[in-house]
């Protein structure tokens, strides 16, 4: 930046700065020693996340979870699907596949249960509303598409990369007869309102599907012959948990790229909306419980190699341990 | 319709669960008739809006079998108005008001906008238009978004049994909950406004003594909650501004005599739900001022956690 | 009573406006006239609406796509379009209706005239306008008419002069002459191609409008005529009002100022004088003292505007005198509880008075 | 585009007008009809054949309202949760406007809830057996959107398309299926002589504390301090109409809050004293009463 | 002159009496008393023209209410985000035709806004000399910082800004290879890297 004539020096507050040119914002930031973020996080450092579970007295099971300024309050609410009634009567009614999805992921024969039957039946909803105001940018009306694509991001990890919930925990039977058959199912909506968004929507909303899939207890339903109907037990003492699989927590990062003379990059854990808004590269990595690698996701750019992936693996197992924590506390 | 930009449920329909022996034993009311519930309000809950606000009316019984009331709101602006709109004068408010599809009994609401939703978005753009200088703010736009999360019911309205108070609980609530984030936004009002709810109910039969007609007369009840169990014969909320004493909203349901001389019911019925206003607008109260004090106090940190200087920036 | 709820009437309505149009439109007596000859070759075959019309009474309404006639005879008008050839036809000979109206015919060429129609500007028209929009150099107005009207900063008189020029600081303040909602009264000084008119205030005649009470009628209710602007002399102490007569409908009833006869304080001004004052209060948007007493007959003569449209009978000087009078008398006669609106029977007796006839049978009464 | 017929643009000279002259004692309205004055209107019942019940309402200013009902039976559902006031279905169509329109929803709301107020026992008598009920569509059409606000038209019209609405009876055993008599004339009207009469919403504008106005137009609307729809009912007892319903609209023109030495007064800023409320909704009953009369009269007169 | 306020005001919250003090911002007037219009912290301030010291007539203080500063941008004491006419405006330009350059304003006065307001500045009011032989062309280019003043607010979708003025203009621009200019002239940048020189109607440095 040489120059021959003395340039006057302009100078703006920092919020000015800000918006005038925010990726020279950020990395003027990250340039400093210690290299900060803006929100004075260091670029390992995740926001505290807090989880409070079972508060909405509506849904069979909630979880409200808060990570920095992203809040978000995820409900699950159990209906029954049956299967003698309507026009999907009895077994062998007609499956359909919902989206072009299902193929991509390899589908399995609903009578293999697993994955495939949950997506067959749509036993599993999951949806990510945005439109709440809990930002400036999302409104109230159909879902945008960012909001979209979160939701099947997260309906994903849901279905294939964790499956987390098993089919045979959703089945309703007849118990009396001699053949034992299924007669009707228990659908899940999880429904994941974002009340606060402030970057890195992923990961929140994630935990608080876990959370609240953990918190939710369904009523006993049986079938009643003579009703020809699912009826459920209102006894409180024979609601009964999910059978879930296998904990699992996504961990994202920023990428950003030419921050050092060299044109190091640094990679910025749980990036903030500021943040997001700037970087081009992201990671996501999906940790099972023992550390086990379930999912990785990384877009945008070339900076983040091997080696920075390996780092991001790192963080994310460090995570899975502080999410693990919460969860297992927040439900005593 | 399947609304193809959410993820659906079966396309055959699910039913919410019936239970075996559904005895719905209406609670004898515990209550006090004039005694209000506890109010938590809180400021600045969503920090990228402009104002927020987060109220909930805290259940007196443990889950399952009691409900509460949760409200969101932001606020933002005063924003330029989209570039479709008129030249406005003043700031144009809207307000917008959505049950979480989990906030209901029963069953699960769908995303899309019903006319329960919109009625209540009007009544409360209503409530708060009165409230709010829009004359200060030239060709510009004040949204007030309302979530609610958590609900006491009464969407499915009144019949022959009863008039329904949840709705009027909700919005209520969403009335002061607005006024919160509103007053957070920092955007110029004459006044807070808060929301209050009374209903005149059939008087408990005492199993004792006998019914007579001198005892037939309504009693009033404040704050009413659909949990309470009484048999409500008549309901009315109010928006209220209490530092004026002006009333900016009233929705009253259910039949209301004009007694002769003595009580008139109606008169009976404002003033319960201005009493219980005024008493909410306490609440309102601390709630704003709450966030100020916060932010005296954090203003001298964050004076040295920015390094106080300007980054300067060559060219 | 507050209230009346009456039985509806069938079918009288169109005889009177047959009638009352007929006496005092001179286009549409040239119509009846029309029709008559039609009557006079009843050896002709026709077929339709033309036909119906003839058995039926004197007018006849038609919908869209009603066949109004098929006897080529006639040529096709406004409101209308010539079917195409069905089978076993030449030529299509079938004129078909493209409007809800009246058929009308001058000679040989038939129309259907709507029966609700916005007002089409013309040149020269003098109309009342509300202002819509307000752009960087000009404005947007709502005469009643398919498309909204323009109205150009360089068509207004400014402030200080009508000869002053204009500067990009009046640009800036466009909005202090006019805003949105603002009532002017203009002229249309010429159309666009695509039928929309562009209007100027560049008279002291002109400009935004205050004082007074707005009323909105059918456009049709209005026709050109010499003169758009009254004066009444009201009763009760009213003292002189204002009617101002858009051609397209709307119609403005002020208080009478000073400024809007040349005279200040009963003297004449001298127009330079007059020109400055008016350039004062040329913008203003803020009322004079309007007594209680012009408000009640500014409310009358609104009313009586309604009344004379509602019934068909044409706005001139000459009626809107006559029914206001009947209108002031009804007021004494039925003293407290008179239905002072005119909305019903009490504007068909002033109308009734004014004509001097009975719109039901449409007999003349005595007067 | 045609600019829209239904601006609610004013200037601040027409709002200064109009407003100074509400708040005269007496007042002076625009069209000079007294505070409790209604337009007039023009009413026919039964006009549509093929319902249950039906009428048409006509205001001098082009406004018309058309309100048709039908009865269809339909099976109780016995552990539905839905309540019974699922058993009326009010459309409102205001012509011209999308059908989500806050108006139109409005006007709907107010329908059903006066309509269904608990002590109308509206849904008592839709009951055919205990496992079959009428389910009643009323279905409204706002054909020209008149001068002034619909609700008082909507509601006038409503109530004497309920009150010509007629219900086939039942010949059939409660526990059967139901069977009904297809002579109409033998069919039962929906509102009784003894039973509460269909309820009717007053539209109701204060001007200052002093000066209240019935059926107002939209410009007195515009300039109103508060705007109450009052909804009443009435039993042929012929005692004081009761108010079944209040609710608040939207009143001035949402902010216009020039200077007072514009001469425009501030309309829209702050509430109403609640004094001002309860004189509105006395005064209300008593000119309710006098609608109900002139109702009566309609439905005598055929 | 002993009035105490409360520490925190809260709107609807009378004050002081209407003929006590001269109503500053943050509050307004009912019943003749001053109440606050906003949650902050009543102050009060002698007017700032000392002029106006008419004789007899006491020079009465402003009364206000103010927010006090929380570290979030917009809790910045101005209660009124809005460009009003007079604001001093950082904008970005967005597009340029011969007659008007479009900018997206970001800063009014000191604070940042979180939306982005439409202005233009038009071809008459890039300076205050020469008006006619302005191009804007040679003024303005897409991306360019620009310092402005609102003359209007407008039409119904921009505010109308001005930079006539020595000290108004362009603040921060690019060439169009991308290097950063510097001021040279009030009507020449520079490119830092090559020595290139681009037509910009420049703010004086202050």
């Amino acid at each position: 930046m040489a120059s021959s004539t003395t340039p006057p020096v302009l100078s703006f507050p920092p919020q000015t700065f800000q918006k005038l040119s925010p990726s020279s914002y950020l990395l003027r930031h990250l340039q400093s020693t210690p290299p900060i973020r803006p929100s004075g996080r260091s670029p390992n450092v995740f926001r505290e996340p807090t989880i409070h579970t079972n508060s909405l007295s509506h849904a069979h099971g909630s979880a409200v979870v808060r990570t920095g300024d992203t809040a978000v309050v995820c409900g699950v609410r159990g209906e029954i699907l049956s299967l003698t009634n309507g026009e999907g009567k009895a077994k062998g009614g007609v499956v359909v596949l919902r989206s072009s999805e299902d193929n991509d992921e390899g589908f399995v024969g609903e009578e293999d249960g697993g994955e495939g039957e949950l997506r067959a039946r749509s036993l599993i909803v999951t949806n990510l509303e945005l439109g709440t105001g809990c930002s400036r940018d999302y409104h109230p009306g159909p879902p945008s598409d960012f909001a979209q694509t979160t939701t099947s991001r997260l309906h994903r990890l849901l279905l294939s990369t964790t499956s987390l919930i098993s089919p045979e925990s959703l089945r309703i039977s007849d118990t009396h007869a001699t053949e034992i058959e299924t007669k009707a199912y228990w659908v899940l909506y999880i429904d994941i309102l974002c009340i606060s968004l402030d970057g890195n929507i992923l990961d929140t909303a994630w935990a608080s599907v876990i959370a609240a899939l953990r918190s939710t207890r369904l009523p006993r339903a049986y079938w009643d012959a003579d009703l020809e109907a699912v009826v459920c037990d209102p006894d409180l003492a024979k609601y009964t948990g999910l059978q879930l699989g296998q904990l699992a927590f996504t961990a994202s990062f920023a990428v950003i790229s030419g921050v050092g003379d060299d044109g190091k990059s640094v990679i910025l854990s749980d990036p903030d909306e500021f943040e997001e808004s700037v970087c081009e590269e992201s990671v996501m990595v999906c940790i099972k419980e023992g550390g086990k690698i379930a999912r990785i996701e990384k877009g945008g750019g070339l900076a983040c190699g091997m080696e920075g992936l390996g780092e991001c693996v790192h963080r994310a197992r460090n995570r899975f341990d502080v999410w693990e924590r919460l969860v297992k506390s927040a439900l005593v | 319709m399947t609304d193809r930009r959410r993820i659906n449920g079966p396309s055959e329909g699910t039913t919410p669960p019936v239970f075996a022996s559904a005895v719905v034993t209406k609670p004898t009311p515990t209550r006090a008739p004039d005694s209000l519930r506890k109010i938590f309000l809180k400021t600045s809950l969503t920090p990228p809006a402009t104002g927020s606000a987060f109220l909930e009316l805290p259940s007196p019984a443990p889950y399952p079998n009691s409900s509460t009331l949760k409200i969101t709101a932001s606020v933002y602006g005063p924003r330029p108005l989209p570039s479709s709109a008129a030249f406005s004068p003043h700031a144009r408010l809207t307000a917008e008001l959505k049950f979480a599809p989990f906030s209901t009994p029963h069953k699960r609401r769908g995303y899309v906008r019903d006319a329960v939703e919109r009625d209540l978005s009007v009544q409360l753009q209503n409530a708060l238009v009165k409230s709010i200088k829009t004359g200060a703010y030239p060709k510009s736009g004040i949204d007030v978004f309302i979530t609610v999360l958590d609900c006491e019911g009464g969407l499915d309205g009144d019949d022959d049994e009863g008039v329904e108070v949840g709705l009027m609980g909700v919005l209520a609530g969403a009335i002061t909950c607005a006024s919160a984030a509103v007053a957070d936004a920092g955007i110029e009002c004459v006044d807070l406004v808060s929301g209050g709810v009374a209903a005149l109910v059939k008087r408990p039969q005492n199993s004792d003594a006998m019914d007579t007609d001198g005892m037939n007369a309504p009693m009033l009840v404040l704050d009413p909650s659909p949990a309470d169990g009484y048999q409500i014969l008549s309901a009315a909320v109010v928006g209220y501004m209490a530092g004026r004493e002006e009333v900016t909203l009233l929705w009253t349901k259910g039949s209301v005599g004009i007694l002769d001389g003595e009580e008139d019911e109606l008169d009976l019925l404002m003033d319960g739900a201005i009493m219980t206003a005024t008493a909410v607008r306490l609440v309102l109260n601390e709630a704003v001022k709450e966030r100020m004090l916060l932010g005296l106090a954090r203003s001298k940190g964050k004076l040295k956690e920015d390094g106080g200087g300007d980054v300067a920036m060559s060219s | 009573m507050p209230i009346s709820i009456l039985p509806p009437r069938r079918a009288h309505t169109s005889k009177v406006a047959e009638f009352s149009r007929s006496s005092y439109d001179d286009d549409r007596s040239a119509a009846e006239e029309g029709e008559a000859d039609v009557d006079m070759e009843g050896d002709i075959p026709m077929s339709g609406a033309l036909q119906r019309n003839k058995r039926g009474g004197r007018t006849s309404i038609v919908t869209p796509g009603e066949v109004v006639t098929d006897d080529p005879q006639w040529m096709r008008g406004h409101g209308t379009y010539l079917a195409v050839a069905e089978e076993g036809e030449e030529v299509g000979t079938r004129i078909v209706a493209t409007v809800a109206g009246t058929v009308t015919k001058v000679n040989k060429l038939l129309s259907v005239k709507p029966l609700r129609a916005r007002y089409t500007p013309d040149i020269g028209d003098l109309v009342v306008g509300r202002i819509m929009e307000v752009q960087s150099k000009r404005w947007k107005v709502d005469i009643n008419s398919t498309q909204t009207a323009h109205l150009l900063l360089s068509s207004i008189n400014l402030p200080g002069g009508i000869l002053r020029k204009r500067t990009s600081t009046d640009e800036l303040q466009i909005r202090t002459f006019f805003s949105e909602g603002d009532l002017l009264v203009a002229e249309v000084q010429s159309l666009f191609q695509d039928g929309a008119a562009s209007l100027h205030t560049r008279s002291l005649k002109y400009g935004k409008l205050r004082n007074g009470y707005f009323v909105k009628v059918d456009a049709k209710g209005i026709q050109r005529s010499k003169s758009h602007v009254l004066t009444l002399a009201t009763a009760n102490g009213g003292g002189e009002v204002d009617v101002i007569l858009g051609v397209n409908g709307y119609v403005w009833i002020a208080k009478k100022t000073s400024l809007s006869d040349g005279k200040k304080d009963g003297k004449e001004v001298s127009i330079t004088r007059l020109e400055e004052e008016a350039s004062e209060a040329i913008y203003s948007s803020v009322n004079e003292f309007i007594a209680p007493a012009t408000r009640r007959e500014i409310a009358r003569v609104g009313n009586c505007v309604r009344a004379l449209v509602r019934h068909d009978v044409r706005v001139d000087e000459e009626m809107l005198n006559a029914v206001y009078e009947a209108a002031v008398e009804e007021s004494m006669e039925e003293r407290g509880d008179a239905d002072e609106s005119l909305d019903g029977d009490g504007g068909r007796r002033c109308v009734e008075k004014a004509l001097g006839l009975d719109l039901f049978s449409g007999e003349f009464k005595d007067k | 585009m045609a600019p829209s017929t239904l601006t609610t643009l004013i200037s601040p000279a027409e709002l200064s007008y109009l407003r100074s002259s509400l708040a005269l004692v007496p007042p002076i309205r625009p069209d000079a009809r007294t505070p409790t004055q209604f337009r007039p209107l023009v009413a026919e019942i039964d006009i549509l054949p093929s319902t249950n019940g039906s009428a048409r309402m006509v205001w001098g200013d082009g406004g018309e309202c058309v309100v048709g009902i039908k009865a269809e039976v339909e099976p109780t559902e016995p552990t539905s949760y839905g309540k019974r006031r699922n058993w009326v279905e009010v459309g409102v169509e205001v012509q011209g406007q999308r059908d989500d329109d806050p108006l139109g929803v409005f006007l709907g709301m107010t329908v059903g809830e006066s309509l269904l107020t608990p002590t109308s026992t509206l849904t008592e008598r839709l009951v055919i057996t205990p496992k079959f009920h009428w389910k009643l569509y009323i279905d409204i059409l706002l054909i020209t959107p008149p001068l002034s606000h619909p609700a008082t038209l909507l509601s006038l019209s409503t109530n004497l398309a309920l009150r010509s609405t007629r219900i086939p009876r039942l010949i059939s055993e409660s526990d059967e299926d139901p069977i009904f008599d297809d002579d109409w004339d033998a069919s039962i009207p929906l509102y009784s002589i003894t039973s509460q009469l269909p309820p009717i919403t007053l539209l109701v504008v204060s001007v200052e504390e002093r000066n209240i106005f019935f059926d107002p137009t939209r410009e007195e609307l515009s300039v109103g301090d508060c705007v109450l729809a009052i909804s009443l009912a009435s039993s042929p007892a012929h005692d004081a109409p009761k108010v079944i319903g209040v609710r608040t609209l939207e009143s001035g023109t949402g902010g216009i809050a020039a200077d007072a030495k514009d001469g425009v007064v501030a309309a829209s800023i702050g509430g109403v004293k609640r004094r001002v409320i309860k004189r509105i909704i006395k005064e209300s009953l008593s000119v309710g009463k006098e609608v109900f009369e002139s109702l009566q009269g309609v439905v005598d007169a055929n | 002159m002993a009035t105490t306020f409360p520490n925190i005001a809260i709107p609807g919250q009378p004050l002081a009496f209407a003929t006590s003090y001269t109503p500053g911002t943050g509050v307004h007037v009912f019943n003749d008393q001053i109440c606050a219009s906003i949650v902050g912290q009543p102050q009060l301030s002698t007017p700032a023209s000392p002029s106006r010291k008419e004789k007899d007539q006491e020079v009465k203080q402003v009364l206000s209410v103010l927010r006090p500063a929380s570290g979030k941008s917009e809790d910045v004491a101005l209660v009124n985000l809005l460009p009003q006419v007079g604001s001093m405006v950082l904008a970005r330009v967005t597009r340029i035709n011969p007659r008007q350059a479009t900018v997206e304003i970001f800063v009014v006065g000191d604070t940042v806004s979180n939306d982005e307001f439409q202005g233009i500045i038009r071809q008459q009011d890039v300076r205050a000399t020469e008006k006619d032989k302005v191009r804007i062309f040679s003024s303005f280019r897409p991306g360019d910082i620009v310092r402005a003043q609102v003359i209007s607010l407008g039409d119904q979708s921009n505010y109308y800004l001005s930079t006539a003025s020595n000290s108004l203009g362009v603040v921060v621009a690019h060439s169009d290879s991308g290097d950063p200019l510097h001021p040279l002239n009030w009507r020449q940048m520079a490119s830092s890297r090559t020595g290139a020189i681009e037509e910009r109607k420049v703010a004086k440095p202050i």
